[in-house]
Parts: structure tokens; C-alpha cells; sequence
């Protein structure tokens, strides 16, 4: 119980100490990696604090020390998996499905006609849901990254295929009149005017996506896979209660997303910079 | 009084005798209400008891004692089925005549658990199973038989009571197909058991509800072995997904009687003992390092079958 | 043959509460070389008229043609050179980008880019902005690049709806005097909207008085002005006052019937 | 209803490639069992064989249509075998997932554009929640919940919440930042309170993103819905029904109920576009 | 004591290349009820110290208070009214819901609201277009709409950034009656940016006279016309042409420092 309630002290102080940090030194760099550190430190030392307090059963929530115990001693099972399923599967795949959405979307956005027939029935096409798709792609693909990859493509389609749409719809009147004044090609509209504004809206799916071509690599490894991977380390580690293996994956995998989700906000930012949500700060 | 029965796996003839019992009225006889939840590739039962889910639960005993070493003691009261369902089917074309054959191919393998068999297995037979030279290589199969069927992998496992009839459905003839049962294997390890918490057998009232329970379900599995269609049926109501066929079913029904037909529930702990042996022979990476101690009981059998 | 010409042009938006006739019988005929003004009380169609010229907008009635042909041709032919009333910069260009805008629409060559560029931003009063972004400059030096823009290639008709409403008096001269001379030195026909009736008079051979509610032309005034010589000077002349009369009359009579 | 027949022509085109491809994908089985049994076969026969295999590698659109068919009209609605039942249990997860993920997503915008705090620390954690894969966790939580005595529809909203609210926190966060400054100076002379600028300009101006993440939003819950449903006993709803028919190979029923899945994803995002038309026209935005 | 009372103010922009010094070393007090018009040449730091007095940007050196407290406090107590330099309008709001928007921020009671906004739309000559949207206005009505924004409320302070740019020279002549009218009756203290040197010198008290690069004040000029009689044609007294002549003068001084 008291592991308990210094938890909760330890909380509440830290949040204290992050308020008052973002307020007094809201532009200073330290502050922007502090914070959030001191946030993420908050929620381990209250989850470890929890599991102990409570006496949770490690084979349903092991304490952050034991998984990080784990990680340690696993560190190369763990590079192997990452390997065969982020930098083979979720990669490839993200950038297949992501660019195959950008060009999907020009084609729609430029043909009225593919606009009202294939956005309702992309749409549709793209809505099968991964659980539902993942086998019958592993039957196609087969077992190996190849068919991870493919159920990768159709998970960050759609994100991005509905905001680049709305990306390239996002010109002005005065914006576009220019551009008809010069007699400008279709092409050189996209290339000068639609494709820099729709970025702000590209972005967007592409940020969404990094998350999800993680999700999609990691689930479709449960419908069959190589002895290797993180979602087949995932779900035998599960079979086997070895709970602390588990977290140590799924920490892979949300380190490995806040870097790629990092990343892409940093192109994001250097794309984007005269768009006034990166200007004004 | 209420019992919590988490199942393995999807509702199916495999679990006949527990359904039967609800239905047929058994376990209303022993003053039980019984609530069965079904299982299926996403549910580990043994969680579901370590998070207080279910009072007992059907599973296997590999990934049974397994929990037991990972800290959560699980102990088995009863064993209605006697013997392993579990095979591996291979496709005549490829070749495969006997186990010396598998090298160099591509295996299907159950994991989650059920894996150690298999691994075990190997290592009698001297197989490497990590991809070396001489060994086979290993897919983690999903749910169905389609990898055989799409020729991925040469063989891949199956159960006597479903997967095999579902390759036979798709068009294969038994000529077409070799198999490898774990039982002729020398490597069978005990099924579907009935399993629940260590702590909660020190309370006698739990025990006593244990014993009702474990007398009524064998009533309702020897009622299933004998009326093999009517225990289907009933089994088809209760599938909630509405996704299982009544002439599947009915051959699912055939296929448990057998496997169920040597057990009058109790657990014979020679099969127990060799069980562990094969499990300690796991390879490089066995399911457990050590002999368990107390996983099972016969005091709740004992008392039922009196 | 005129460049441009209009015949009894018609238009009316439909908006949620009604239409709203915007033009209504304009008839005029622009002849090649012309500098031709718009002068009117705001919301009577100017800005309309010049959008039907570089076919921005449709008329829904009437006939005009330029160059013979239909506007959406002659856009085609990329006889326009057009100054919008609002600067409309591309915020991810830099001021330097935005007038190679057209020039890299049109191919011309690096070189003669950045030639054109640095000599557009001089005749501005722009230069070392170039590396800017739009929302660093002021609102006048912004104005000022989106005329650059659409003085940086040679377009037959230059179009410009009030490119000079936020300069000062001074760069306002100063910009006046260049306009003349790019239009002597190159034979441009231009259209141009503006509030300032010295600086109509002082620029046009041509000035079109409009009035609102319908828009209508009530008055063109051809200048009596010397075409070739026109020194800042000559607004102190009998014959400029007596133009600027003439407009300014033009201008209140349009008021009062607003009223 | 100008799109009619560009969608009819759109389809019209799948359909052609699908039968196509079914009958490529499904040959190789006729070929096989045709050479085990010793036989040659005909193109005719070949054609026939491949659009009426019982467990074919890629269903005929006729197949699926037929099993969509029996699904949804062949049975009383109430039956366990009727894809309108299962997709009634799956909608109604989904629209409380969707609910609960729309409203903490969007909290989470609003918190993070006005507090730096949660601006410097959640969006990083938040990032870090999407990367666990839910398929792993999910039975975990539905454990978890069960053993605090939370069961049925709340579980699986859950989920379907975990997955819908980061991409309306990413949209909204962008939306809400989409006003340029002479707009926020505006309100700043005004001295309006942080709740003002919010309701006059960054929400109206948030709107177009907003819609867009709507969109993914809902069809991540869906998604989230049927992978709660697989471990939350995988008896009821279309996610059961999707993977009971993968334990037992029938492909048919597979394509029948993501066919009834996809309908039920596109019906509402469409349903969201209309919602979003209405707005805008609303608020002059729609040209 | 003055309202607004500026000392040494400075204020450096940081760009990607290089700082920009936007406002130098900037000395002005303003009394209360003045008339105080700003006008320089584009680019010379008109608009950054009209911000500067809304706190809209934070100066980088010296003083700067309004009513003796900071010009954020000013911010707070809800001293401004601000026409910005461009409309601004919001494009989801009908023209009578942007002028109501301040008084919602302010929270006028309905009626008053709707009595405000059709008096406003007005006296800017747009009743009738109140359910219109800004991209249905032409661009002078939609200046128009965002002075009407600026006078819908009761500021102590207006600052307004050239605010009649847009308009044509009747429409302009009345706006600037109007706007006497107004501070007279009201007593506000007015800021005021234009690029008509006779509208600077026939609204204000006080001319303002800006060079760029620095952005200084090279000129403060006291107007010596009466202060509350001011017809239209006041504009043809020799007085009038006199401080006209002093105020141009500034200007080309400063351009030519410039150049
Ligand atoms: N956000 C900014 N970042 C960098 N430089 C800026 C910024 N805003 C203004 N400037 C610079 O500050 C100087 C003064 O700008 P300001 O807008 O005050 O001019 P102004 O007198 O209002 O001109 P105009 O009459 O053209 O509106 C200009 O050189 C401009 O480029
Ligand atoms: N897209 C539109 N939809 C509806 N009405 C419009 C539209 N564009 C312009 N109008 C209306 O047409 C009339 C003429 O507008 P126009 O922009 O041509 O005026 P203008 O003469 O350029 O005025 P200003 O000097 O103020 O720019 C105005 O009454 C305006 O409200
Ligand atoms: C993830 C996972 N995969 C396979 C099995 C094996 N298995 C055990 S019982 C059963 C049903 C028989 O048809 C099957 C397939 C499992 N338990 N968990
Ligand atoms: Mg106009
Ligand atoms: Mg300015």
C-alpha cells in the first residue's frame, strides 16, 4: 500500500514540476526533452508503483523493472525481430501504401469522374478491416515480410488517401486564378500550387500512418509468420506467460513508432514551415 | 452456485461434454450454474484465471505447466481426454514418407503453447529447428489448413477432430496425404484437461463445487460419446458466431469420442510423468527447466468418481 | 479590330438570397496599345469585368471576345498578365519564388529567370527582399512583389486591379511613371482598376466610369492627353483638371442613384 | 446522383479484374486436383471449376455476393447466422468506441493547444500508445476489465476508442492550429478568453481537419471493434464472424462478413460526409 | 498624462537571413482624444508600432505604455478597436455575424447586437449585405465590413491600418465626415495609417511622419487646423496646403535617404 500512495506523491509532485517548468521556460530545449521525460518517468514509477501496491499477478501486467530487466538480457532476440518486422514489413510497406495513396488521390482529385466513382468505392475497398484481411494476405503473399508488407499498404491507405484529397481541395479561389491566368498545365498546377498546399493535409496522414504501419506489421505476423518477428515473438511470448518479453517488444515497437512518428514530424516542419501551425511558434 | 468454465478454444464439438451437461440438465442436478465462455487464438485461458476470469478452465498441459513455472499455479483436477488428437499432416507429393524425410522442408507449427511437442520431437529425432543447415524450417501457422493447401508448407499440424477433416472437405483424398500422429510418436502430451488455482483448493467449499462440477461434465461426456449426433447438435446451438456446420460438427463429435473414451476423468500419472519427460527434452529451449511439483490432484476425482 | 470588346455582357451570381447582377449591359471596345482605366464606386463590377476579360468568370449573357477569339482562348494563349486585388503570395515561396512563378510556368530559362527577377524586384523597390517570405514583408511590400510577379514575362494584356491601393503617394509616382514607360517601351494594352482619379487620368488614354447596383458603364472618357509624353507635371495642366472633372462628376452621379 | 454512374463503371471495372484474378488464384487448385486424379482439363471446364470451388483462394464477386445475400436477407435478422445481427452488435461498439475516442481525442487537442504543458509531454506518449500493437494488449485489457467486472459492449468500445482518438488528436491538434495570425490578433484585441478563441475561430477554422480525421477516426473504430471482438470471446459481431470462418477455411464466409464490414465502415463515413456537407454549407465553406 | 507615451522603442525582427531592425529608437506621446496619423513610406514600420501599441508584438527595447499601464494590461482591459490592414473577415461567418463578433466577446445582449450591426452596416454603406459571406463581397466591401467591425464596439483606443486604401474617393471623402463625426462625438483616441497625405492632414491633429530602414520618426506635425469644424472644403485652405506641403516634404526626405 505505501508503494502505493508514494507513487501517487510522486505523480502529483512531478506533474506540479512540469507545469512550472512548461510555464517558466516554455522555448527553452532542455524543457522540451525534460518534460515529456519527466512525464513518461511519472507513468512508469506510478505503474510500478501500482503493480506492487496492488499485488497485480506478473503473469497480467509485469512491473516496468521486469520488463526492462528483460529487455536487457534480450536485446538481440529483440534487434532480430525488429529487423524482420519494422525495417522489412511496416517500411516497405508504408512506403508503398503511402505513395500509392498520394497517386490514388491525384488521379481522383484530377478526373471528376474517378473522384465520384473511386473515392466512395476506395473508401469502401479501403475500409476492410485488417483482422478481416490479414489472412486471406498471408495466404496471397505468403509467410515471410512480403505479406506483412502488403497488409501494411492497406492500413496507411486510407488515412492518407482521405487527407491528400482534402489536401489538394485546399487551395483558395485567388490562388487557383492565378494559376489559370498563366494558361498553367494541369501539371504545373499540381506541381506549384496543389501539391505545396495539400502538405500540411499529407502530413497529417502520413504522421497517422507511421503509427498504424506498425499496428499492421506487428497484428498480421498473428496470422502466420517465420519464427522470427515481433508479432509472432508477441503472441508466443503470450502463450508461454512470459509476460515481461511481451512489454519488451511492445516497447520496441512504441520506441521504434516515437521515432518514426518523430521523424516525420521533423520533414514535416522543414516541408511545411509557412504553414501557420509551424510558424507561430 | 456459480462456476466459471473457460474453454481453450472456439465452442465445438471439442468441448461436447460440458455443453451437454448444461443443457442435459447435469450440472442443475448438482446444484451448479455453469458459464461457459468460449476461447479462441487471441485468448490465453491461463490469464483469463490469473486475472480472476474463470474458477477453472480447459487447456492444454504443456501451456499449463508452463504457467505453473511462470508463477501461476495451476493444477489439474481432472483429464477427460486420454489421449492427443494432435498430428502432423503432410502432402504425399512431396515426398514425405517418414520423419527422416522432413529435412529441408517447411513445417507448420502451431505455437502459443502448443509448439513443445513439436519441438520435442525434433530434438529426439535430431532435426535443428532454427533454420541451420539439415534442419526444416518452421511457419508459425494460423488458424486454418491453408498453407498446405497452398502448398507453403509440406506439412503442418493438424487435429484428428478438425483441421484434418478440413483438408479432407477442400478435396483432398486421405490418398493424397501422409500422416504423423504425436501419439504413435512416442511424443503425446495430455490435452484438454481441467484446470484451476492452487489457492483456491485450499478453500474446501471451492473443492466441493469442483468435485460437482468434474462429476457432472463426465456425465455429460460419456452422454456425448454415446449420442455423438444429439451432443453436436446441442454443441451447434450454443455456437453463438454461427459459423459452424452440423455435419462438421458430427464427425468433430466421432473424432472426440475416441480421444475421450479411455478417461473416466481421472488423470493417470503415467501419462502426466511422460508428459514432463517430454517436455524437459524440449530442445534447446524446453517449455519448462525443472519437474513440477503438486500440478496435479486426484483428490477432486477421487471424490467425484466414488 | 478592338483587342478586347464587350457587347451587351451580362452577369448574375445566384447566391443563397438571391441573385445578384453584377454587371449589366456593358458594352466597350479596347483597342490594341490602350491603357484603359476602371473607375467606380466599390462593388460595381470592376473587379467582375477584368475576371470576365482573363475568363475567371463567365458572363451569363452577351458577347465579348479578345483577340477575336473567346477569353478562355486567349488565356490559353497566355495573353494575360494579371494583378490581383489581393496579393495572393504562396506562402512557401519566397518573394523571389513567387515571381519566378510564372517564369518557370512559362520555360524560360534559369538565367533569364533570375535576370527578369532581380530586375522586376529593383522596379518595385524590392531588391534584397528576395530571400523573404511573404508574411516577413509589409502589406504594401507585398503588393508590390504581386505586381513584380506580373510584370516579370511579357503578356500581351496586362490586367491590374488596384496593384497600387497601398502604396504612398511618393512610390505611388514613382510607380506610375515606370507603368507608362514599360507601356510605351512595349505596346502592352492594359486594363487597370483604381480609386484615384488623378492617377486614371494621368495614366489612361481611356477611362470607364462605372456605377453600382446593377454595374453599368456610364460614362468613357477618351483622354485628350498627349500619348507619349506625360510628365508628373502635366496634373497641373487645365485639360488634366478638366478630365478629373468629368470623372469626378461621373463618379457622384453614380453615387446618387446608388441613393 | 451524378455519381452513379461513375461508381457503376468503377465497380463494373472490379468486378471484370476480379473475376479475372479469381480465376487466375483458384486455377492452381483445379490444375492440382485434376493432376492427382490423373485428368486433363478443359478451359470451359476450368472457367466453371474456378468461380464454384467451396474453399476458393480468392471468392467470385458472385460467391460473395450470394454468402452476402444468405447473410443478410436468407435469415430472421435475430438469427445467429444473419450478418445484419452480428453487424448490429459490431455498429453498436463502434459508435460508443467512436464516441468515447472522438471526445477524448478532441480533449486532448483542446488541452494540448492550451496548455504547454500537455503540449511538451502528451503528444509523445500519446505517439507511443499507437505503436502498441492493440491485437497483443487487447485480450490483456479484456482480462483486465473483465476481472473488474466490466464486460460486453464497454471492452470493445475501449478498444475501439484506443484506436480513434489519435487520429483525431492528430487532426484537431493541426486544425486548431490552422488559424493565421491576423485571425488570432483579431480575437487578441477583442481580449478574448482562451474559451472564446476557441469556439469563434480555432474550431470553425479546425473544421475542415477535423472532418478528414472524422473520417479515419471511424473507421479505426470499426477496426478496433472487430479486434476486440475476437478475444472478447469471439461469439458476437462481425469480427467473430470474420474469424471463426478463418478457423475453418470457409473464404466465403470470410469475404461475406468484411464485405458486411466494409459496408458497415463505408455507410458511416459517408455518413460523416454528409454530416461535414451540412456543416459547412452551414458555415459558407462549401462552394 | 498620455494615453499611448512610447520612449526609445526599438524593435529587431529575427529572419532566417539576418535580423530586420523594424522600428528605431521610436519617441511619441499621444494625449488623450488626439487624432494621431501615421504615414511613411511602405515597409517603414507603420503597421509593426500600431501592433506594438495593440500588444500584438513585444518590442525589443524601450518603454511603451498605454494609460500608463503596459499596453498588454491596455489588451485586457478591452482597449482596442483595431482595423487591420487587410479585411480579415472570418470566412465562416456571414458579414453581420463578424461584426457581431466582438460584441459577443464582449457579451452585448441580442438586441443591442442586432441594433449595433445594423447601424454599423450602415454607416459603411452596406445594409443589406449583412447575411452575405466575405468571398460574395467585392474587396473595398469587405474593408468596409471590417471598419464596421472595429466601430460596432466602444473602444477607447481605435487603431486602424490604412483603412480606406480600398475605396474609391467619394465613398472615402464620406467615410472620413463619418469618422469625425464619430471621435467627436466620442472622444476616442485615434491611430491612424494612411498613404493620402490629405487625408492624414484633414482627419488629424497630429501627422506622423515614418522613413524606413530603420523604420523612425522623422516629423511630428501639430495640425493647426481648428479642431472641430472641419468641412470637406477645408481642404482648399491655405493652411491646409501648407502643413501638405511640410508632410510631403518628410516623405521624400525620406525616400531619399533611402535610396
Ligand atoms: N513577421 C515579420 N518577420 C520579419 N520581418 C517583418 C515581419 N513583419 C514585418 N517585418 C518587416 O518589418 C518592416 C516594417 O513592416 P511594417 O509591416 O510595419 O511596414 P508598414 O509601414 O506597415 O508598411 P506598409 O505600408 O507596406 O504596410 C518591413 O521591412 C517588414 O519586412
Ligand atoms: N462570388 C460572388 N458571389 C456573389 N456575389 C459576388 C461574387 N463576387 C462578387 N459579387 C458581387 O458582385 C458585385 C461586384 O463585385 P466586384 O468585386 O466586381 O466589385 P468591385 O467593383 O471590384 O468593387 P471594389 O472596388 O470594392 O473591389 C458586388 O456587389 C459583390 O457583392
Ligand atoms: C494460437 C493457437 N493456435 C493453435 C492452437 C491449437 N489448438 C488447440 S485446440 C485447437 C482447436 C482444434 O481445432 C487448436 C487449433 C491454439 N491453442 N492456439
Ligand atoms: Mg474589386
Ligand atoms: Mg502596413
Amino acid at each position: 500500500m505505501s508503494a502505493l500512495i508514494s507513487a501517487f506523491v510522486f505523480w502529483a509532485a512531478a506533474t506540479a514540476l512540469n507545469g512550472w517548468i512548461a510555464r517558466s521556460y516554455p522555448s527553452a530545449r532542455w524543457a522540451k526533452l525534460f518534460v515529456p521525460a519527466l512525464f513518461g518517468a511519472t507513468l512508469l514509477i506510478l505503474w510500478e508503483g501500482l503493480v506492487r501496491g496492488l499485488n497485480v499477478s506478473p503473469v497480467i501486467l509485469p512491473a516496468p523493472s521486469a520488463i526492462a530487466a528483460r529487455f536487457a538480457e534480450s536485446t538481440e532476440v529483440l534487434w532480430g525481430d525488429f529487423a524482420q518486422t519494422i525495417l522489412k514489413g511496416a517500411l516497405a510497406g508504408y512506403v508503398i501504401g503511402c505513395g500509392a495513396a498520394v497517386l490514388v488521390a491525384i488521379a481522383i482529385d484530377r478526373s471528376p469522374f474517378l473522384k465520384r466513382g473511386l473515392l466512395p468505392v476506395g473508401n469502401f475497398v479501403a475500409a476492410l478491416p485488417i483482422v478481416g484481411i490479414a489472412p486471406i494476405l498471408v495466404m496471397w503473399f505468403g509467410f515471410d515480410w512480403q505479406s506483412k508488407a502488403a497488409v501494411v499498404v492497406m492500413m496507411v491507405f486510407f488515412p492518407v488517401l482521405v487527407n491528400m484529397v482534402a489536401g489538394l481541395a485546399a487551395t483558395d479561389q485567388l490562388q487557383r486564378d492565378l494559376m489559370a491566368t498563366y494558361s498553367a498545365s494541369y501539371r504545373q498546377t499540381l506541381a506549384k500550387l496543389r501539391l505545396p498546399a495539400a502538405m500540411p493535409f499529407l502530413f497529417n496522414g502520413l504522421k497517422i500512418a507511421t503509427t498504424l504501419a506498425l499496428i499492421g506489421a506487428i497484428v498480421a505476423e498473428f496470422f502466420g509468420s517465420p519464427t522470427r518477428g515481433m508479432g509472432f515473438r508477441i503472441s508466443t511470448a503470450v502463450g508461454q506467460l512470459d509476460m515481461p518479453l511481451v512489454w519488451s517488444e511492445i516497447a520496441v515497437a512504441a520506441l521504434a513508432g516515437s521515432g518514426f512518428f518523430g521523424l516525420m514530424a521533423l520533414i514535416e516542419k522543414a516541408v511545411t514551415f509557412w504553414h501557420p501551425s509551424q510558424r507561430r511558434r | 452456485e456459480e462456476v466459471k468454465l473457460q474453454l481453450k478454444w472456439v465452442t465445438q464439438s471439442q468441448f461436447a461434454g460440458y455443453y451437454v451437461a448444461k443443457e442435459k440438465g447435469f450440472y442443475d442436478e448438482e446444484g451448479l450454474d455453469v458459464m461457459i465462455m468460449p476461447g479462441g487464438p487471441d485468448i490465453s485461458p491461463t490469464q483469463v484465471m490469473a486475472g480472476g476470469g474463470a474458477d477453472v478452465t480447459v487447456d492444454w498441459m504443456p501451456s499449463a505447466l508452463a504457467a505453473r513455472e511462470k508463477g501461476l499455479p495451476l493444477v489439474n483436477i481432472a483429464q477427460p481426454f486420454k489421449s492427443s488428437g494432435m498430428m502432423l499432416t503432410c502432402l504425399k507429393e512431396t515426398g514425405i514418407t517418414g520423419p527422416e524425410d522432413f529435412k529441408g522442408k517447411t513445417l507448420g507449427v502451431w505455437f502459443g503453447g502448443n509448439e513443445y511437442p513439436f519441438l520435442s520431437w525434433m530434438a529426439t529425432l535430431g532435426i535443428p529447428t532454427d533454420g541451420s543447415e539439415g534442419g526444416v524450417t518452421v511457419l508459425k501457422q494460423g488458424f486454418n489448413v491453408d498453407p498446405l493447401l497452398q502448398k507453403q508448407a509440406a506439412c503442418i499440424s493438424t487435429m484428428t477432430y478438425n483441421e484434418y477433416w478440413q483438408v479432407i472437405d477442400a478435396g483432398l483424398a486421405p490418398e493424397d496425404l501422409v500422416t504423423f500422429k504425436y501419439e504413435d510418436e512416442g511424443v503425446a502430451t495430455l490435452e484438454d484437461g481441467l484446470y484451476v488455482l492452487e489457492s483456491n483448493l485450499a478453500d474446501p467449499a471451492f473443492k466441493e463445487k469442483m468435485v460437482k462440477f468434474v462429476r457432472a461434465s463426465m456425465k455429460g461426456w460419456k452422454y456425448a460419446e454415446e449420442n455423438p449426433d444429439e451432443a453436436a447438435g446441442i454443441v451447434l446451438d450454443n455456437d453463438e458466431s454461427g459459423a459452424q456446420t452440423e455435419a462438421h460438427q458430427k464427425r468433430m463429435m466421432g473424432e472426440i469420442a475416441k480421444l475421450t473414451a479411455g478417461s473416466n476423468g481421472a488423470l493417470d500419472p503415467a501419462d502426466y510423468e511422460r508428459t514432463v519427460k517430454i517436455l524437459l527434452g524440449g530442445g534447446s529451449d524446453p517449455v519448462i527447466s525443472a519437474v513440477p511439483t503438486g500440478a496435479y490432484t486426484l483428490d477432486i476425482t477421487d471424490e467425484a468418481l466414488k | 479590330m478592338p483587342v478586347i470588346e464587350a457587347k451587351d455582357l451580362n452577369l448574375t451570381f445566384q447566391t443563397s438570397d438571391g441573385p445578384v447582377h453584377a454587371l449589366k449591359d456593358v458594352n466597350l471596345a479596347i483597342e490594341k496599345g490602350e491603357f484603359v482605366s476602371f473607375i467606380g464606386p466599390s462593388g460595381c463590377g470592376k473587379t467582375t469585368f477584368l475576371r470576365c476579360i482573363a475568363a475567371l468568370e463567365t458572363p451569363t449573357g452577351g458577347s465579348l471576345t479578345v483577340n477575336g477569339m473567346s477569353p478562355d482562348d486567349a488565356r490559353r494563349a497566355r495573353s494575360y498578365g494579371y494583378v490581383f486585388q489581393a496579393a495572393g503570395l504562396y506562402p512557401w515561396r519566397t518573394i523571389a519564388g513567387n515571381i519566378k512563378l510564372p517564369l518557370e510556368i512559362m520555360g524560360y530559362s534559369r538565367a533569364e529567370m533570375d535576370q527578369r527577377v532581380e530586375k522586376v524586384l529593383n522596379l518595385v523597390d524590392l531588391g534584397g527582399f528576395g530571400k523573404k517570405f511573404p508574411w516577413q514583408l509589409s502589406g504594401g511590400m507585398q503588393q508590390r512583389a504581386s505586381i513584380a510577379r506580373a510584370l516579370a514575362f511579357d503578356a500581351e494584356i496586362l490586367l491590374m486591379d488596384e496593384p497600387f491601393g497601398a502604396l504612398d503617394e511618393i512610390v505611388r509616382d514613382k510607380l506610375n511613371e515606370e507603368l507608362l514607360k514599360l507601356w510605351k517601351r512595349t505596346g502592352k494594352t492594359i486594363g487597370f482598376v483604381t480609386h484615384s482619379i488623378p492617377e486614371a487620368v494621368y495614366l489612361s488614354t481611356k477611362i470607364v466610369v462605372m456605377s453600382p447596383r446593377p454595374g453599368r458603364i456610364t460614362d468613357i472618357i477618351d483622354s485628350t492627353l498627349p500619348r507619349d509624353e506625360r510628365p508628373l507635371e502635366i496634373r497641373d495642366s487645365a485639360e488634366f483638371l478638366a478630365i478629373a472633372h468629368r470623372v469626378r462628376e461621373g463618379l457622384r452621379a453614380g453615387h446618387a442613384y446608388d441613393e | 446522383m451524378k455519381s452513379v454512374l461513375p461508381i457503376l463503371t468503377v465497380l463494373a471495372a472490379i468486378v471484370v479484374i476480379w473475376y479475372g484474378a479469381a480465376v487466375g488464384l483458384n486455377s492452381k487448385w483445379t490444375y492440382d486436383q485434376a493432376a492427382r486424379a490423373g485428368q486433363e482439363v478443359s478451359f470451359s471446364q476450368l472457367l466453371r471449376d474456378a468461380m464454384t470451388q467451396e474453399r476458393p483462394v480468392l471468392p467470385a464477386p458472385h460467391q460473395v455476393a450470394k454468402g452476402l445475400w444468405e447473410g443478410v436477407a436468407g435469415q430472421k435478422i435475430t438469427s445467429k447466422r444473419s450478418l445484419v445481427y452480428h453487424g448490429g452488435v459490431t455498429f453498436s461498439a463502434t459508435m460508443a468506441g467512436f464516441v468515447l475516442g472522438a471526445v477524448a481525442g478532441i480533449l486532448l487537442a483542446v488541452g494540448i493547444v492550451h496548455n504547454r504543458a500537455m503540449d511538451m509531454s502528451v503528444m509523445p506518449w500519446a505517439i507511443a500508445s499507437q505503436t502498441i500493437p492493440i491485437l497483443a494488449i487487447a485480450p490483456m485489457v479484456i482480462v483486465v476489465l473483465a476481472s473488474l467486472g466490466i464486460k460486453g459492449l464497454l471492452p470493445k468500445a475501449i478498444i475501439a476508442a484506443y484506436l480513434s482518438f489519435f487520429p483525431i488528436l492528430v487532426g484537431m491538434v493541426k486544425g486548431l492550429r490552422a488559424p493565421d495570425g491576423m485571425q488570432l490578433d483579431l480575437l487578441r484585441t477583442y481580449n478574448a478568453s482562451g474559451p472564446e478563441t476557441f469556439w469563434k475561430l480555432r474550431l470553425p477554422s479546425s473544421m475542415p481537419y477535423f472532418f478528414a480525421s472524422l473520417k479515419v477516426g471511424i473507421a479505426a473504430a470499426l477496426v478496433g471493434t472487430i479486434v476486440a471482438e475476437l478475444p472478447a470471446g469471439a461469439t458476437q459481431g462481425l469480427g467473430a464472424r470474420l474469424l471463426s470462418g478463418s478457423y475453418y477455411g470457409q473464404t466465403i464466409q470470410i469475404w461475406a462478413a468484411l464485405f458486411a464490414a466494409a459496408v458497415l465502415a463505408a455507410v458511416l463515413v459517408i455518413a460523416v460526409g454528409a454530416v461535414e456537407k451540412v456543416v459547412l454549407r452551414k458555415m459558407g465553406m462549401a462552394r
